[in-house]
């Protein structure tokens, strides 16, 4: 038993987009490409016609999978709370919603789905029966800046962050041993290893930039304000800098928001994992050997090795996004970077 | 993301009705990576030639049904408009563009979201207006794009 | 408890065609023509749009079935390896169509499905735990001229029976043993017990036999040959006969390739069983009751008698096909065809 | 089976495109007795007053949609010839056929199978010729019909 490699489709948005390759052709590189089976996908962007895909479409995909000898491991759900425009999902038409998704996974035979670290506990712990009965695992995405151990974290007020919930992980493992289920568990995302901004980020961020030394000034001096302070700190210096705030918080990051260790006491409850990662590079001096400059990869693997870890990383390639304002030919390649990605995965799972 | 892509290159185009040119047309992507319900769709920011057209004068086209209005989508909420899927932007202006190159300002408003966020009582009551900044999904800021009209020029 | 008796729609399948009777009346003549409730089915044959039909055609169907009481028995399902066109079906794939058969099974309410002989064993253990989870047995067809006791039987290299596979049987056998599962079984077709060819399959070969004497030395001499040899035999006396592989194979038939008492060991594993036929007439010197003279029935159904078998014996009438090129006038009334086998069958049960 | 009944008697015309008769078509039925995936159907041997029309003049019309291509129809993987319906055979031919009575042969090829064969990769990549005594699922001979142009004839 051994750690397992598969991916996420979601790599492939790009090759998708512009109808390079279509969800057989991701199959069919997976298997050839990569030689290993796992699949993950994004529903909204595969499922043909979804919530209601046609009969056709299902068994299409389960002979595909079929056809290819695939395994599929899990499949990424949203909670888009305005679906109904007139107010606000309520918790339980958000577990109705999740229920859907799991039937839908059962019916592709998935066995595990991921949830959103957003998605409140009550949603998911209303879903569990129908989790239980369809065979299918809620695993919920622990996604940067969301801590494993949230420790003295402090509530970030302004932009995505303050959304969070750092209790995530801790009411999930509460829900675990209060009900006994094992139907409901985490998907932590490489990301949370993430110690720096990625070139690729960083490139794309001053490329917009009004006020480039804006962003040199925020790579340089981020580790010495805490969220808030940070953001109002760039306004104050550089006014009318027109950087979004999410991308100041790109560039303010500089420590991942877990430790390696911190995987150790979770990894009875990993679903899956999200092999995030933004651009794999040559390590100099090692030809043919790959890495993601702004994550850590080895020592988490290295823990996940010696804990006997033995599901499934899916790569989840997000590097494209910060390259596609630089016209067709500036395009990055998807199917090269999960190659890589996936050299990586081997050489680290040995 | 995909913002140099949204708008396809050589589909802008005059729009008839009976025999009258009134607006319009160009064929879109979703700027995001997976779709979304129609409701969600809540318009574009939209400038022509320094001219902007709001919302009230847009219609949007998908899933092969006759051009509808933002209100009309609003309704669409089991129906999805799919990632690999074109739609088409109709624009209200009588006798439509003149032959030629336009300079075209654009910003998808997509109301996705990953989860409940402080805003959302907010978004119900007042929904984000276009190029505001709220509710671009995955487009950031406003793309350009310098297009010939390919057909039907308002000479 | 006593044999029952059922029919395959197959039976029907002329005046299907001709738009006589859909499968309403059919149903309706089970029921009210033949006094009895089984109905067997081939999916393809019957159902609308299949795989993929409507609720309201799943529906109807139910409804129906339930208007008149009837036992949905067997559904008979198909494996076309050739569906994709660029490639040949993996296993992988057959099991997933297999599966897809199953739920349609459960859908319309039947408790078995049928399997062709050439169904290999790795794709009916893969589709065995839906079997399970949807309550449908899995039933191999024992078709001539695979024998349930293989023997000494020597394997033939041209024609259909290139394709033999006699462990079949055995194989079902282990799978049921190792597995425990009593979701996989066998439906013996009394085409086994055949041991001459029918007198309408004679006469269609020699309408459409160059040298209708070649047809007759088939029939004198088949018994002193091999089956290969048969063939090179034929060829070499009759230069130029050109009668079909398949029909040189239909009129050298001397021995039924299985042995009544062969019965009495699968007894258990027997899901339903076909009524094979061609042609009943009446014995003479008994006004009223109907015999087919190529196919001893007498025998078996004793033995089935005896050991108290219980299942439906579903009737599948399959003579109109050797007398459909003696236009509309020719055609052969299987609706009375069927009739005189279940007069047969009510005698031969008691 | 059913080789009598292959073809139905009236259904012999031809058929125009833009006010040009370019072709012939006729009804046909299944000659088996359950359907087939339309990915199955690999043409026919068809033989006109003594000329061959091979599969590439042929198109074949099913389930209410445009006549399509036997290379179209290998990608129909999923979609049904129900047993119970009525098909199409189109045959191109500049001016159609003549009126009056016409003599045709017949061979449909579909191959259906009842599990693996030792042809099965063969058949992938060489396909049976309609015709050549391969694939020609349950009509084992050529039927021949004396057939009425019933109408367009060309004069
Ligand atoms: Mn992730
Ligand atoms: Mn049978």
């Amino acid at each position: 038993m051994a750690i397992k490699r598969g991916v996420s489709l979601y790599s492939y948005q790009q090759s998708q987009f512009f109808k390079k390759l279509d969800w057989k052709a991701q199959i069919r590189e997976v298997r050839e490409g990569l030689g290993t089976d796992g699949i993950e996908i994004i529903n909204e962007q595969l499922i043909r016609h979804y919530p209601f895909p046609s009969e056709e479409f299902l068994y299409d995909w389960r002979s595909y999978m079929a056809r290819y000898n695939m395994q599929a491991v899990t499949m990424d759900v949203y909670l888009d709370v305005h679906q109904f425009r007139d107010h606000v999902m309520t918790h339980r038409e958000a577990a109705e919603h999740l229920k859907n998704d799991i039937r839908l996974a059962a019916k592709m035979g998935f066995k595990n789905i991921r949830t959103l670290v957003l998605v409140p506990i009550d949603v998911i712990e209303a879903a569990l029966p129908t989790a239980e009965k369809y065979n299918v695992k809620i695993g919920k995405e622990i996604h940067a800046p969301w801590p494993i151990k949230p420790g003295n974290f402090v509530q970030p007020k302004k932009g995505m962050a303050a959304g969070i919930n750092f209790r995530a992980v801790d009411e999930i493992v509460e829900l675990r041993e209060r009900t006994g289920s094992r139907y409901v568990g985490l998907v932590p995302d490489f990301g949370i290893f993430q110690h720096s901004p990625s070139e690729v980020a960083v490139a794309y961020v001053k490329r917009h930039a009004k006020k480039p030394e804006a962003v040199d000034w925020i790579l340089e001096n981020a580790t010495a304000y805490g969220h808030d302070e940070l953001i109002d700190a760039v306004d104050e210096k550089f006014p009318d800098h027109g950087i979004p705030i999410n991308n100041i918080d790109r560039m303010a990051l500089h420590k991942p928001c877990c430790a390696p260790e911190d995987l150790i006491d979770i990894i009875p409850y990993i679903v899956s994992i999200h092999g995030k990662f933004y651009n794999m590079t040559e390590i100099p001096g090692r030809p043919g050997c790959y890495e993601d400059k702004c994550i850590d990869y080895e020592t988490p693997m290295k823990y996940l090795r010696e804990q006997g870890f033995d599901g499934y990383i899916n790569s989840e390639f997000e590097g494209q996004r910060d390259q596609q304002d630089m016209g067709i030919e500036g395009l990055v390649d998807e199917v090269e970077q999960v190659r890589r990605h996936h050299e990586m995965l081997k050489r680290l799972s040995g | 993301m995909f913002d140099q892509f949204l708008i396809r290159e050589d589909s802008l185009e005059n729009v008839s009705e009976n025999g009258r040119v009134t607006g319009f047309r160009f064929a879109v992507r979703i700027a995001d990576y997976r779709g979304c319900f129609l409701s969600l769709h809540n318009g574009y920011y939209l400038i022509v030639d320094g001219t902007e057209y709001p919302n009230e004068l847009q219609k949007f086209q998908i899933n092969g049904k006759e051009p509808r209005t933002y209100e009309e989508l609003k309704t669409c909420c089991w129906e999805h408009w799919d990632y690999d899927d074109e739609g088409y932007v109709y624009v209200q202006k009588d006798g439509g563009l003149e032959e030629g190159m336009h300079h075209i300002g654009i910003q998808q408003s997509i109301l996705a979201q990953y989860g409940y966020m402080p805003w959302d009582e907010e978004w119900v009551l007042h929904p984000p207006i276009p190029g505001s900044g709220q509710g671009a999904g995955k487009t950031e800021t406003v793309s350009f794009f310098d297009l010939a009209l390919s057909q039907g020029g308002n000479k």
